[in-house]
């Protein structure tokens, strides 16, 4: 029983991170018809504003101590950090201590601009084109946002901790009745299941209660006509892209403490991403977010010992093997619409 | 024999002709100068570049003229590549046996893969291929490690049976051969003549012109299939499938014959691979591979007869040639510039060379799509229609590739 | 790049015509080369191969530095590195036999079937006479498998799979890098003199070759260091998010986590048990503890704090006090500014032996190269005296156990060694069953 | 004898009941009109009889078959062809290659893999693509993109691709919908030609009384997904439930 609770929160935890990324795709699939291949590098890119941010706060002057010696034997250059100098000890360092939730407020207009500039400088040049130059573009867009990303930060992963606050783990079974150490969950992946969970419903309201959110839920459902009543869609979809950018930046910086940041994590999680997205259904936002977790339960389950001694190597082919059992038993995912990317 | 008209025989010579003498074509540069650099007609470039050629020929034939995107066509190259290898532990060295088995084994995953997947249309039809694909990956990379050796790759050993061939006695590992060493001596697939004219050199090897014969007729077979009314039906599907339906036609028949050919391709691609290289790694069925090939064909030209070629010798003349361009390299083209100007030369270009090349891969896909609509073939067609135009005042030239127009996106 | 006229393997027949001949009969002539790319100039290239893209391209950066460094100190440029401190003194500062060093790079991209491309055209395209280089065992083997059907030498670089000098050596491939074998061996009296005897240990091991040779190593020595397995459970190397597999680790009654992963795995399998609190608890009575039997200096540095008290192997570490260490750090550091990693140590010495073992045989043909490194005993390479056997092209040298530090002093102050695990300890029969099946078949020269 | 029989035929949407035990027969050489005002249910009818709608109950006999549960193409391969409301057709294709496929259909069947002919070669199938283009007066336009045609050429190709397979039945979908007044004449033209020359059966669902009034040889009004009357034109006209159903007064 443990152990299901326990892979339930793993399956959550993961399936809010695929939700996240899923749900921007599918604004920029539903509301652009753009198969977007750089989805997967905005999410990198916010990640990276984690890793940019803790870098900025610990900018330092050197100062050498010469009771100690560097690997060359020469006296150690030790690093100061001037947030430190400058604010103090305490103050100082909590910034640095606390940039990864400071570099969500700096990621929103950060992405926000970003997926503006995409979307107005090269996106928007697609949207009549065929798929198979979006797909080459944007792809070709990816490539070159992780390359200058890999020039800057290198391709070894970079850590972006947590607030020490949110270091450590929560022992659930203690508080749930069951023998301690049972179902024991980090603090900081419960900060991301609520966070996702925010940020999901945020979206979910700003379309459904704004009326920005129902011309942009018109415009999905039926470009043209909305066209027709004269509302200038082409802005909002220039909108929606950079909110979609936005909601994969702060994806990114909130995964980042999770594990540490590389310039392929979006490759990793582009291929995943379009399974979601599709499993979901085609322009289906409630379709993506479903989809996300329940791949990430099935996935933490088929991890589960108990299940990968009847079936050796299952957590290797889960995920796609429930997609094409979806794909097959229901022609459009679970929630899609019909007519959506089909042709 | 040839019925064909009158262009396409053109095509067809020129295609010969290119493949042919691509060993002097592509080494253009004396050896020993700063430009040599970017000779590529060395063996194993030559034999990639054909490789990969028909790999895009045949995946062209699926996505080309139906319009279904499959990302899972690794699966097929990686099926391909197993089935020779097999063929060469067990049975003979000769390539023949592995190519023809590589060939109908792909073709039967490609069935069964293709009648599941081929339910679906769109995005739905990729994603499913893309599954089979990652799914055939993984297996074999950590699961079916006794029929494909995992990480490390299914290699030719001497302990190997090879029934036909008799063992190994001197210790040393046979090679891949196109006609038996015992009887004629000069086919072993790695054999090269060498010509050296003044400063040139020039590679003839067994392995490369074997492949070319291949290119040359599965580039034919695809020209007959395009000009064929089996590609017209499948065009029809990319363009109406309803309508299809409604003209009496039963389109999944259609779908899933051009799926299992060009299936076959990449199966005989995959075999090709092991042919020149006995080795076949499961990363071969990664669906980087199936999207590389994707790259190639729309680089090229979706739906036109040279563009996948193309775009397959491009990509892989990029990853190999540009990869290897390291600062030691830019420092000795520039060695003519003053020091200071020599290194700034040298930083300048430094980032889209080397560990940089696919930057600069990245690059290139974004100019060829912006600057290039349709792809290199379409794209230079469309360049040269505009020249035309300009110059002469009349209408573009008549549209020979029958490249179907680009369909309305998805919105609609 | 100027170079020598190319011979190569496989070579039937080669024709010249000065000049323009051009209506001249082409006339073919036997090559005259002994073997694969003889050179016959006054220069000799190698093949630098190495990931330049992809997750380990830090990993390559630092090989590609040490093998320029290597390069120049063979061609008597720069403070002469260990070429001082080598134990052997055929390296005269000239190159090798008196030709100059010259190099041509490549990238693996860490994938086998690009890193053979990149191999062969070193090979076909610039003449290539040993190629050398790699950071992961599946490119090793695969590139490995190609040089000996080429007829060149490979000095392998960064890879730890048993099977490298196992069941997939070849007569052409040598490894200086230690492997999973020496690193269980290696680490299991350390484990049990700082845990205790009686210990129970869960494994995660990344679903592949290596993972599991590394897996069964441990296994074997733990268990004969009386302590008992819980569980093995392997995780597919795609995973990035390993809390499914952490989280019943606390559960199972097993105090102490094996992360049988490598690179990005590693980084993220650590990261995820560190965030999970494993190391705060206690369990049966003992402290909880984490051992990562690979390090990667470079990786680590990824996981950041998190390494901080964990045991694990590596092949070198550069506070190392030999004079061949001192010699190596003070010549990387000057000129790159940050002390070598393992790969850039293993790299920097496999060429220098390749070198060495070149002008000891008075040729490059790889048959001579190949018997001058069997059984070749050296010292002053920063491991102390090491033997490359020649029963199966293996190095064996003491083994570094290793601790993240708790204070480190700089980015680079990771690590401090705990323990040297003199090499009696590491050293295996060659038919040891983690090592035996494949032989190493004939020494190909090509040609 | 009839060439088409409906018996007892519904269709549910949901609540909403489409098709309400429709029961029509159209005789074999007879030019059948369909109309009703907008929701009575004639685009549904249409849809159950090519096998894009599956009804719920009644049975759909064509020429001694059963067109229930058969897929689009096996309809069409019994000779059952269709006019869309907006034209189908191969866009990216010549308007030679349009109307060579139902050609191809018609001579290979649902599938057959021939791909070692060369369709330049398939002199039959191109003698008769042509011919039918002459019948509509688009020769000159065969080798254009299919895709760049006027609208009423589009309509005009879509009616030769059905034409070519020489149809038992054909069934018009608003084969005037959105023409000008002369397109329309031409188009009743065309039809009345055709209708001269082959011996086919037609249905046709129309909003334009003139249209029907000059091509039906009877007619059956719909409302509420049921038949209410079925006749000679000229009886039609002024029919008492007819105006009622057009005009509403019937409570709805």
């Amino acid at each position: 029983m443990d152990a299901i609770i326990l892979q339930v929160l793993n399956g959550l935890d993961k399936g809010s991170a695929y939700a996240l990324i899923a749900l921007g795709l599918t604004l920029i699939f539903g509301t652009l018809g753009v198969v977007n291949f750089a989805h997967g590098a905005i999410f990198m890119i916010g990640a990276f504003v984690a890793v940019t941010l803790n870098r900025l706060l610990s900018l330092s002057y050197v100062t050498l101590d010469p009771s100690q010696k560097n690997f060359l034997g020469q006296p150690l250059e030790v690093k100061n950090a001037y947030v430190v100098s400058w604010f103090g000890d305490s103050f100082g360092n909590g910034l640095i201590n606390w940039s990864v939730p400071i570099a969500i407020v700096v990621s929103i207009p950060v992405m926000l601009a970003l997926g503006f500039a995409m979307e107005r400088g090269l996106i928007k040049h697609f949207y009549h084109r065929p798929h198979a130059d979006q797909i080459l573009v944007t792809f070709g867009l990816a490539i070159v946002l992780q390359e200058i990303i890999k020039a800057f930060y290198g391709a070894n992963p970079i850590p972006a901790p947590a607030p020490e606050a949110f270091r450590g783990s929560f022992d659930f079974g203690v508080w749930l009745g069951f023998r301690p150490n049972a179902i024991i969950y980090p603090y900081w992946r419960m900060v991301y299941f609520l966070f996702s969970g925010i940020v999901i419903s945020g979206v979910f309201a700003f379309l459904r209660f704004t009326t920005f959110g129902m011309v942009v839920r018109a415009g999905m459902a039926d470009r043209e006509t909305v066209g027709l009543l004269g509302i200038n869609i082409d802005r909002r979809f220039t909108i929606m892209f950079g909110i979609a950018a936005a909601v994969a930046g702060v994806a990114g910086v909130m995964y980042a403490p999770i594990n540490s940041p590389n310039y392929h994590m979006g490759m990793d999680f582009l291929v995943l991403s379009f399974v979601v997205v599709v499993v979901g259904g085609m322009g289906s936002l409630p379709g993506a977010v479903l989809a996300g977790f329940l791949l990430g339960i099935v996935e933490s389950f088929a991890s589960m010992n108990e299940i990968k001694s009847i079936i050796p190597g299952i957590d290797q082919i889960i995920i796609y093997l429930i997609a094409i059992l979806i794909l097959l038993t229901r022609p459009r995912g679970l929630m899609g619409r019909a007519g959506v990317m089909e042709d | 024999m040839m019925k064909i008209n009158l262009n396409d025989k053109i095509l067809m010579l020129i295609v010969t002709v290119v493949v042919l003498l691509a060993p002097f074509i592509l080494q253009p540069f004396a050896e020993g100068t700063a430009l040599a650099q970017f000779n590529a007609g060395y063996p194993d470039l030559l034999q990639r570049i054909v490789i990969f050629g028909i790999f895009a020929i045949g995946f062209n034939i699926l996505f080309g003229l139906t319009g279904y995107l499959s990302f899972g066509h690794a699966a097929f190259l990686g099926v391909g590549s197993y089935s020779a290898v097999w063929m060469f532990k067990l049975l003979s060295m000769n390539v023949i046996p592995g190519i023809l088995l590589a060939i109908v084994t792909s073709g039967l995953f490609a069935l069964l893969i293709g009648w599941i997947s081929l339910r679906r249309s769109g995005i739905y039809f990729s994603i499913l291929t893309l599954a089979f694909a990652q799914m055939s990956y993984n297996l074999a990379y950590s699961v079916l490690t006794q029929f494909t050796n995992g990480e490390t790759g299914l290699q030719i050993r001497l302990s190997d049976p090879r029934v036909l061939d008799g063992a190994a006695t001197n210790g040393t590992l046979p090679s891949t051969n196109i006609l038996p060493p015992s009887l004629v001596n000069g086919f072993e697939m790695r054999d090269t003549y060498q010509l050296h004219l003044g400063n040139w050199l020039f590679q003839f090897n067994t392995g490369y012109y074997v492949t070319a014969v291949i290119l040359i007729l599965a580039f034919y077979l695809s020209l007959r299939i395009f000009r064929s009314p089996f590609g017209l039906m499948l065009r029809a599907v990319k363009t109406n499938q309803t309508r299809l339906n409604y003209t009496g036609i039963n389109t999944r028949p259609y779908t899933l014959a051009a799926f299992v050919i060009s299936g076959m391709y990449a199966g005989l691609a995959g075999g090709l691979l092991a042919a020149m290289d006995p080795l076949a790694g499961a990363e071969r069925m990664q669906w980087t591979v199936g999207g590389e090939v994707v790259l190639m064909t729309i680089l090229g030209g979706a739906g036109t007869l040279i563009g996948p070629v193309l775009g397959a010798g491009f990509i892989k003349y990029f990853e190999n040639i540009f990869s290897k361009i390291n600062d030691t390299v830019l420092h000795h083209w520039f060695s003519f510039l003053p020091d200071g100007l020599q290194n700034f030369a040298v930083d300048l270009i430094h980032p889209f060379v080397g560990k940089g090349w696919q930057l600069t891969l990245g690059l290139i896909f974004m100019a060829v799509v912006i600057f290039l609509p349709g792809g290199l073939v379409e794209g230079s067609q469309k360049l040269a229609g505009l020249f035309r135009r300009r110059t002469k005042k009349t209408g573009g030239g008549p549209d020979e590739q029958h490249h179907p127009k680009t369909t309305p996106h998805v919105a609609e | 790049m100027s170079k020598s006229i190319l011979t190569r393997r496989g070579l039937l027949k080669t024709g010249a015509i000065a000049g323009a001949g051009l209506a001249m009969p082409l006339v073919f002539s036997k090559g005259a080369a002994a073997y694969t790319n003889e050179p016959k100039g006054g220069s000799v290239t190698l093949g630098f191969n190495v990931p330049q893209s992809g997750p380990y391209a830090d990993e390559g950066g630092d090989e590609l530095r040490a093998y320029k460094l290597a390069v120049e100190h063979l061609n008597g440029g720069g403070d002469g590195g260990m070429l001082n401190t080598f134990s052997s003194k055929a390296l005269k500062g000239n190159g090798i036999l008196g030709k100059k060093v010259q190099f041509v790079t490549g990238d693996t991209q860490t994938k086998s079937d690009a890193a053979r491309a990149s191999a062969k055209s070193m090979i076909e395209k610039d003449g290539a006479i040993m190629i050398t280089g790699g950071s992961s065992s599946g490119v090793a083997i695969a590139t490995q498998g190609l040089c000996q059907d080429a007829g060149v030498i490979f000095m392998a670089g960064l890879t730890h799979s048993n099977d490298t000098t196992g069941k997939d050596k070849k007569a052409n491939g040598f490894r200086h890098f230690f492997n999973a074998y020496m690193s269980a061996a290696a680490l299991g009296p350390v484990l049990s003199s700082a845990y205790g005897k009686d210990r129970k240990f869960y494994m995660l091991t990344a679903d592949y070759t290596w993972g599991w040779t590394q897996a069964a190593s441990m296994k074997a020595f733990l268990e004969h260091e009386g302590w008992t397995m819980v569980k093995d459970v392997r995780t597919p190397l795609a995973t990035t998010d390993f809390s499914s597999y952490i989280a019943p680790v606390l559960n199972s009654g097993a105090d102490v986590l094996i992360l049988n992963h490598y690179g990005g795995n590693m980084v993220n399998s650590l990261t995820n048990a560190v965030n999970f609190g494993l190391r705060d608890k206690t369990v049966n009575g003992k402290n909880f503890e984490i051992v990562v039997p690979l390090y990667s200096r470079l990786m680590a540095k990824g996981a950041g704090a998190n390494v901080k008290g964990i045991l694990g192997s590596t092949n070198w570490h550069w506070s190392l006090q030999d004079a061949g260490t001192k010699a190596f750090v003070k010549s990387f550091g000057t000129k790159y500014g940050f002390p070598p990693s393992q790969a850039a140590h293993t790299v920097y010495c496999q060429t220098l032996l390749y070198a060495d073992a070149c002008e000891r045989a008075g040729t490059f043909n790889p048959c001579g190269v190949g018997e001058a490194l069997q059984g070749f005993q050296f010292d002053g390479l920063g491991n102390g005296p090491v033997l490359y056997r020649a029963a199966d092209h293996q190095c064996f040298k003491d083994v570094l156990v290793v601790r993240g530090k708790e204070n480190p002093s700089s980015e680079f102050d990771l690590l401090e060694v705990v323990q040297k695990t003199p090499v009696d300890k590491v050293t295996y029969k060659p038919d040891n069953p983690f090592f035996k099946g494949g032989a190493l078949g004939q020494c190909n020269p090509g040609a | 004898m009839s060439m088409l029989e409906i018996k007892n035929v519904s269709k549910h949407f949901g609540g909403l009941k489409a098709l309400d035990n429709v029961n029509l027969s159209i005789r074999a050489g007879t030019v059948h009109a369909i109309i009703g005002p907008n929701g009575a249910g004639k685009s549904t009818l249409l849809n159950c009889l090519v096998g894009k709608l599956i009804p719920d109950t009644g049975s759909v006999m064509f020429d001694g078959n059963s067109l229930l549960g058969i897929k689009p193409h096996e309809i069409n391969q019994l000779g059952v062809s269709r006019v869309f409301q907006t034209p189908e057709i191969f866009a990216d294709l010549t308007v030679l290659e349009n109307v060579m496929i139902p050609c191809f259909a018609r001579r290979d069947g649902a599938f057959r893999l021939h791909a070692f002919e060369t369709t330049e070669r398939e002199g039959g199938i191109i003698e008769k693509a042509e011919q039918i283009l002459i019948d509509v007066t688009m020769q000159d336009k065969r080798h254009m993109h299919a895709g760049s045609l006027s609208r009423g050429d589009k309509r005009r190709l879509e009616m030769a691709m059905c034409l070519v397979q020489d149809p038992k039945l054909l069934l018009l979908d608003e084969p005037t919908a959105g023409m000008a007044r002369a397109d329309t004449n031409n188009t009743i033209a065309l039809l009345k030609d055709i209708k001269a020359k082959r011996d086919i059966t037609m249905a046709i669902i129309e909003h334009d009384m003139h249209v029907v009034f000059s091509l039906a040889e009877r007619i059956t009004v719909m409302a509420q997904g049921t038949p209410i009357v079925e006749d000679a034109p000229e009886n039609i006209k002024g029919h008492p439930k007819v105006q009622e159903a057009y005009l509403g007064t019937q409570a709805a």
